[in-house]
């Protein structure tokens, strides 16, 4: 478990942003449009973060507004970034649509119109969807974790950091190399499109190429209360390999599978609380445990091809001020951010058509776990998407351990017919 | 004196129910409101237990005002009400309900010999002290409600029309045991839609019309009243 | 009456011209609140005329929804003309409510409530389930603007002035439908229901009609807001949404025509004036509530009155 | 036939948790008319109290359990003082007042716990029961089971052979004439809510060490809550319960067999035919005109 | 032919007969008295006759037709109409839109020729007979004030009013007299008479004597559920079973 090192109450209520905002959300609240106030001599350029604060999302919005922050902060504390003979600071611009179209149309405008943003950065899904239209038309820099938003008419829309789901290809096929015996897999995940079935359909080409046979998938609601009905249905079975494709209920669901007496390997997407399981559990049950999400402070992430500057320094940092807050976005975001700053300086200019100019003429981008290609006009009809190594990750005595890096491109590459054909079979849309 | 009210007015939203009511009760009194549907008899009782507030006027019980007390401290003062079509709580047993009756209290040995009491006036309901209220017939929850109003070991009974839908011989049964009652020292008020019965019970009675005491006087001088005679006893 | 009638409708002049030359003044983003905000008060109109016969539904906004998806599934997998599927859209709520009615009215009250809860929550769920033709929980992509001439429709001031034209043409419906005979029946039908049947009111009937109306009215706003974003997904019609209507009309007031237009003017603007704090803003948000109704507890239809009373008041010796 | 047993015992320990979320909303709502929306945050802050005092801080997970069913409590009497008293007799305002609850506990959760994944709760009693090896049962889910059976049937001692709760299912069933027994209603209303809030409290705790802790988890507790009350028929308590187990059965069984989606559907399809064939649930009774 | 016939009417509730095997006829263009001890089943032959329950046995004819098993509002489109025992009004409405809601038959319209107002004819035809009843009841003074606001005999003229604007044949009243003064009671009698004389049967359940002796020629008096006699006031009056049962049998206690 997790635990908060000091009082989480007095560091949470000793936040300055808490403070910060709650002030200037009454002053907008009392004095609507009362002019902000910023650093006159300094060149700052906005970054805007387009992402759901509040309601079931947040978790995938505020955390990475953390993480942006930091890497922000700690950009600006060294003096700024140069960007084609100037000196920028850069300043985060959030907007909290809560997940919704509407809002997230707004705040999208408010953040190019009124705060300038240079890009915007977005979660995915209908958010993004709803603001493709006008974004496009503007020609604004907007990234998404969700490759599978990019269509032929999303020209600057770009996915530079999550691949999901393609990323998961690489631990199945890594579980298959060690264990050739494994011969039956099932797989749950949730029922929507974006997360649930995209991810669904990847796994389940991953185990068809690496010759293992997927017995069920079982997608659920968000309003599972008690996941023992499903596993226990699941476990009828008798899978080799148990698979969870979505992340939002992985604890509970390991847990079940723990209780039930399961024996076989367990894949999972993500296991951002894996201590959680592991106290829910045991530290012999997780143990090989496959998932796609290292630790920031895993050894594995310092130096070589990482793109991402001081992991382990950054993890610190993070966990100082939001300890238990810590998940996959965290980092995502903030390494789309250093992404644009590569491509800005590459282009020596912060206007986001050159910004994405610059991005897409670098053959070998930089992506967090090496570099990367430009990927996805097999699938999506546009090669928008960065992919490149992925870790895989396996518990190994209670600590979550990069196994070794494998290339997600080259698996697409080869078995793009594959993938298609299973995101079709779930009613996907492909190219 | 033990119950007085003084001039009392309630308004329902804007609509005057009582127009200044001036009513009295002795103690050990047996009093009857009578008068047509919509002159202010329940709205009399009500306003004394509590259930509505007087726009003007005060109520006096054993010399404290009763005017801004909450039903529950009324009822704790001695003043127990039986209220228009029984209203017995349906899905409890008999014996629940009559130990609701004696909610405020308690001396558990003054309540058993209470409920004992109230069983020697109304057997039936001891025959019947484990079944739900709703399992009763109209007669035997009027009893039921009569003998809950007593648990409270009350000073002063007001029974809002305890004949409504009751066979006479019912009526009859009923008509006796509050004689009975009042002959303990239970001073009654009874409001009574049925006058002839209840000028025959009562030792006094007012007649209200549209929120006024039109007549007062003894029951048996009312009964002889021309007005009463044509208007309410219907000859 | 007629002076009086006169002075309304220049002061309806007077308010629509406001209205046309407001966004021109405002920041990009709030002319998109100013949109989402007219479409709203279509919705909050509509639920009104609901709430005239007494029922309080929790399926408005699930209609909203049909009528959503019927103009986006229309306009894009059929081809349908934009100014053909928003009508198609009223007609498409309208008969699901139809359907409906036959389930629903045999329940009222917060039996009713529920009941439509649940019935809403159901067909929500089919638009996730069915992937063929609803796409599943990431709805529809891609829906065409509506097309005329040269105006660019994904402009927010064309946008705005189109639902401005539609938003008001149905208000006016409303609003007529509500002082017509119709609205009286649906008064009455409220406050005495068996008065009304001996009368010859079949009550059924009214209350059909009234769930029917409303229910093409919040379709066409349904079909007024995909339009202009472009993608309609099952999130948005969920209960939480509904639940801000609610809000809208309970603390707007709901015993004048224009207690929920306030309710949802004023609280949409207090909820995006908020956003500055933001995880932080449902709680302000929520104590706001809390206050309005203690404090206005007949809502903040009785501040306009209350304040006029209140100038008026040296002039006239009080009533009584 | 594991798959069956395995499921029969999912089922009843869904229908305990149902039980408890739904018998504290149909409480409130007999005696005090009020539709309590922020009942599903109450359980959400019994589960955060149990995070926090268990987890974070170490102490114990029954005290941290008795302490969160007395904080829920406790704050389902401010509500009751403060918001819904002053709102009687006008429920809409009860409602939206019980919304603003909601909004706000949602963003205490939220500052308490912050944002990220899931809160966790190691279970304090770890292990699994495991009977012929085609039947096992966690030991907290037995623990869980057990304390709300507990709970219920104290519920139902406590109604049913109590001058007290007596007095509470007399309000519930006619206000006036309780008032007139010298029941005092808003007494009896702080009772109510207490009740309903410590059970609240405890089906929080008791699904900290089961379930994902989140602020925003009190939205399927309140939907399946009402589900269950509607059933049952609003105002019967035993309705509820029965409901709930019958609910957990439907749930659980299609759940396994078929498919979550198709469940929740079933169970909405379910209740509106319930309600189509008796407008006032299993075992409500007619409203009187 | 009788106007209506009610003819061997039962109903139970549960095991309880509220009525057993009732039936009497009403002739065209009297004033019938409905009278009987509170529970004699007086309301539940109102509602049955009105469509608000359904006799569990026996028929009800109106006008020749049979009309047990219809809804209230089916029934009102025949022609009867009825009055509630408390006064029950539309309160949060004004007086004319009282009246006006009575029109229903004569004004119900369809929404579109609401909203385009192609119904204006029929409106101002609703809105004629509204207020022309008002006037036959005396009302139109008041038009503009709230029902609520109206003192109790208004209210109670406004009630009759409504039900009148449906224009009805018969009119079923339930206790239109009940707390009344006497001055009220006497004026509401002359109405009543009126109303009559206009050409609507009324059936009227009362326990104001001195009013129904005074309006009734011909009175039905009910008890326990069952017929109990029938005949002119003057019979009633001295009918030994009737003393008995209305006066509850107290007066020899």
């Amino acid at each position: 478990m997790r635990k908060t090192p000091k009082s989480v109450f007095e560091r949470k209520f000793g936040r300055r942003r808490f403070l910060g905002t709650t002030l200037a959300g009454v002053g907008a609240a009392l004095t609507a449009g009362m002019p902000r106030i910023s650093l006159a001599d300094t060149k700052t350029v906005k970054i805007g973060m387009n992402i759901p604060m509040t309601g079931d999302y947040a978790p995938w919005g505020l955390p990475g507004l953390y993480g942006s922050e930091i890497v922000a902060n700690n950009l600006n504390a060294a003096g700024g970034v140069k960007i084609g003979g100037d000196t920028y600071m850069i300043e985060m611009a959030a907007y909290d649509h809560g997940y919704d179209t509407e809002k997230s149309v707004q705040g999208f405008k408010k953040l190019v119109l009124e705060d300038d943003v240079k890009m915007v950065m977005m979660l995915g899904g209908s958010t993004v969807a709803s603001i493709v239209p006008w974004a496009m038309r503007k020609k604004m820099l907007t990234t998404t974790l969700l490759p599978s938003d990019i269509t032929p008419d999303t020209p600057y829309l770009v996915a530079t950091c999550e691949s999901h789901p393609l990323y998961n290809v690489t631990g199945v096929e890594w579980l298959a190399e060690k264990n050739p015996d494994l011969k039956t897999a099932v797989i749950i995940t949730t029922n929507d499109i974006e997360y649930g079935k995209q991810s669904a359909a990847t796994y389940k080409a991953a185990f068809e190429v690496a010759g293992i046979e997927v017995l069920d998938t079982n997608f659920h609601g968000f309003d599972v209360v008690d996941f023992a009905p499903i596993v226990s249905s699941l476990l009828a079975k008798k899978p080799d390999v148990f698979c969870m494709a979505t992340d939002v209920y992985t604890t509970p669901i390991v847990e079940q599978l723990f209780h039930q007496g399961y024996k076989g390997k367990i894949v999972s997407c993500t296991l951002d609380g894996y201590q959680d399981v592991i106290a829910k559990t045991s530290k012999e049950f997780v143990e090989g445990l496959v998932f796609q999400f290292p630790d920031f402070d895993d050894p594995k992430l310092v130096g070589g091809k990482i793109n991402f500057p001081d992991p382990g320094g950054f993890d610190a940092s993070f966990n100082k001020d939001h300890a238990g807050e810590w998940s996959a976005v965290a980092w995502e975001y903030p390494s789309i951010l250093l992404n644009w700053v590569e491509a800005a300086q590459a282009a020596g200019s912060i206007e986001p058509t050159a910004v994405l100019e610059a991005m897409k003429a670098n053959d070998s981008p930089a992506h967090t776990f090496g570099p990367g290609k430009w990927w996805g006009a097999e699938l999506w009809g546009l090669d928008n998407a960065v992919i490149g190594d992925w870790p895989v990750v396996a518990i190994n005595d209670g600590r979550a351990r990069i196994q070794e890096f494998r290339s997600v491109y080259t698996w697409c590459q080869t078995n793009v017919a594959e993938l298609s054909k299973q995101m079709k079979d779930l009613d996907l849309r492909i190219a | 004196m033990l119950l007085s009210l003084q001039d009392v007015h309630v308004h329902y939203n804007k609509i005057a129910a009582l127009q200044g009511i001036s009513i009295e009760v002795e103690e050990g009194d047996f009093v009857t409101l009578i008068g047509s549907n919509g002159a202010g008899k329940s709205t009399t009782l009500r306003t004394i237990s509590g259930l509505e507030r007087p726009s003007a006027g005060e109520i006096r019980f054993k010399n404290q005002s009763l005017t801004r007390l909450p039903p529950d401290r009324i009822l704790k003062l001695g003043v127990a009400q039986v209220p228009e079509g029984r209203r017995v709580f349906k899905d409890l047993t008999v014996l629940e309900n009559l130990h609701l009756g004696a909610f405020t209290r308690g001396d558990q040995a003054a309540i058993k010999s209470d409920l004992e009491s109230v069983f020697g006036h109304f057997p039936r309901l001891l025959e019947r002290s484990q079944q739900l209220a709703q399992t009763l017939s109209g007669g035997e929850q009027q009893m039921l409600s009569i003998g809950r109003a007593l648990m409270s070991d009350p000073i002063l009974l007001l029974l809002d029309e305890p004949s409504l839908g009751l066979a006479p011989i019912v009526v009859e049964e009923i008509a006796k045991i509050l004689l009975e009652i009042n002959k303990r020292g239970v001073a009654i008020v009874l409001v009574e839609q049925n006058a002839e019965l209840a000028l025959d019970l009562a030792k006094r009675g007012y007649v209200l019309e549209t929120g006024n005491v039109a007549l007062q006087g003894e029951a048996s001088s009312l009964a002889r009243n021309e007005h009463v005679k044509t208007a309410y006893l219907g000859i | 009456m007629s002076k009086v009638q006169l002075s309304q409708i220049a002061g309806i002049v007077a308010m629509l011209v406001g209205l046309m030359v407001l966004p021109n003044y405002l920041k990009y983003h709030h002319q998109d609140f100013l949109i989402f905000l007219t479409i709203n008060i279509l919705v909050v109109v509509s639920y009104r005329l609901m709430t005239l016969t007494g029922e309080w539904s929790l399926i408005h906004i699930v209609m909203m929804g049909v009528g959503a998806y019927t103009s986006a599934l229309l306009s894009k997998n059929l081809g349908f003309p934009v100014w053909i599927s928003m009508p198609m859209a009223g007609v498409g709520a309208g008969l699901i409510a139809a359907l409906l009615c036959f389930p629903l009215f045999r329940m009222t009250q917060f039996y009713f409530l529920i009941g439509s809860f649940a019935v809403g929550e159901a067909i929500r769920l089919a638009w996730i389930f069915f992937v063929k033709p609803f796409g599943g929980s990431s709805g529809v992509s891609s829906i065409p603007p509506p097309e005329l001439f040269a105006i660019d429709f994904m402009d927010p001031i064309p946008y705005f002035y189109l639902v401005l034209a539609v938003v008001t043409v149905c208000l006016v419906i409303l609003y007529r439908i509500e002082n017509s005979r119709i609205g009286l029946t649906l008064h009455a039908v409220h406050w005495k229901s068996s008065l009304s049947e001996s009368v010859g009111v079949n009550t059924w009937k009214y209350r059909s009609l009234a769930f029917i109306v409303a229910s093409v009215f919040v379709g066409i706003a349904g079909a007024l807001k995909v339009h202009y974003l472009g993608n309609v997904t099952p999130h948005q019609f969920g209960v939480g949404t509904m639940v801000f209507v609610l809000i809208w009309v309970i603390v707007g007031g709901y015993n004048t025509f224009f207690g929920p237009v306030l309710g949802a003017i004023v609280l949409s603007i207090l909820d995006e004036s908020l956003r500055d704090l933001e995880e932080y803003r449902p709680a302000i948000y929520g104590a706001l509530l809390i206050a309005a109704i203690m404090f206005m507890p007949k809502g903040l239809e009785s501040v306009p009155p209350s304040i006029r009373a209140w100038f008026k008041a040296p002039a006239t010796p009080p009533p009584g | 036939m594991e798959l069956f047993f395995q499921s029969v015992i999912n089922s009843f320990i869904q229908g305990g948790f149902f039980a408890l979320w739904a018998v504290g909303l149909v409480l409130v709502f007999g005696v005090m008319g009020v539709v309590n929306f922020a009942h599903g945050e109450l359980v959400m802050v019994g589960a955060y109290t149990v995070w926090v005092l268990h987890s974070q801080y170490g102490i114990g997970y029954i005290p941290a359990l008795c302490i969160a069913v007395l904080l829920v409590m406790f704050i389902g009497l401010l509500m009751e003082r403060f918001l819904f008293r002053p709102k009687q007799g006008d429920p809409l305002g009860g409602l939206i007042n019980s919304i603003g609850v909601l909004f706000i506990l949602q963003v205490a959760a939220l500052v308490v716990g912050g944002t990220g994944p899931a809160k966790q709760v190691a279970p304090p009693f770890p292990g699994t029961l495991i009977i012929q090896e085609f039947l096992r049962i966690p030991n907290q889910r037995l623990f869980s089971i057990a304390v709300a059976v507990a709970a219920l049937l104290l519920l139902w001692f406590f109604l049913t052979k109590t001058k007290l709760g007596w007095s509470l299912r007399a309000v519930a069933l006619d206000r006036e004439a309780a008032a007139l027994q010298g029941i005092n209603i808003n007494r009896t209303s702080m009772i109510a809510i207490g009740v309903s809030g410590a059970l609240a409290g405890l089906a929080g705790a008791l699904m900290a060490p089961i379930s994902n802790i989140y602020p925003t988890m009190g939205h399927n507790v309140i939907i399946t809550a009402f589900i269950v009350t509607i059933v049952g028929g609003i105002g019967s308590l035993s309705g509820a319960v029965l409901a709930a187990v019958l609910y957990a059965f439907l749930h659980t069984f299609v759940t396994a067999y078929f498919s979550g989606t198709i469940a929740t559907m079933c169970g909405l399809l379910i209740m509106v035919l319930v309600l189509i064939v008796k407008p006032t649930g299993i075992m409500g009774q007619k409203v009187s005109e | 032919m009788a106007l209506l016939e009610i003819k061997n009417v039962s109903k139970r509730f549960g095991g309880l007969a509220a009525l057993s095997n009732v039936s009497f006829a009403v002739e065209q263009g009297e004033i019938r008295g409905l009278i009987g001890p509170n529970g004699a089943g007086k309301s539940t032959m109102f509602k049955n006759i009105a469509g608000f329950s359904q006799p569990s046995e026996g028929e009800i004819v109106f006008s020749g037709q049979t009309i047990s098993g219809y809804r209230p509002h089916t029934i009102a489109d025949l022609g009867i109409v009825r009055t509630f025992q408390e006064t029950t009004l539309f309160q949060e409405l004004t007086v004319f839109e009282n009246a006006l809601v009575g029109c229903h038959l004569q004004a119900n319209t369809n929404i579109f020729s609401a909203v385009l107002g192609l119904d204006k004819h029929k409106q101002s035809r609703a809105r004629d007979k509204a207020l022309e009843v008002l006037e036959f009841m005396g009302l139109s003074q008041r038009i503009d004030q709230l029902a609520s606001e109206l003192p109790l005999g208004s209210q109670r003229s406004l009630a009759i009013a409504i039900a009148l604007t449906s224009g009805p044949k018969l009119m079923l009243m339930d206790e239109p007299f009940a707390g009344m003064n006497p001055e009220e009671t006497r004026q509401m009698m002359e109405l009543t008479r009126k109303v009559n004389k206009s050409g609507v049967t009324i059936v009227l359940v009362e326990h104001d004597m001195k009013a129904v002796m005074g309006l009734c020629e011909y009175i039905t008096v009910l008890n326990f559920g069952t017929l109990l006699t029938e005949g002119t006031p003057e019979e009633i009056r001295h009918n030994e079973a009737v003393i008995e049962a209305y006066l509850g049998g107290s007066r020899k206690h």
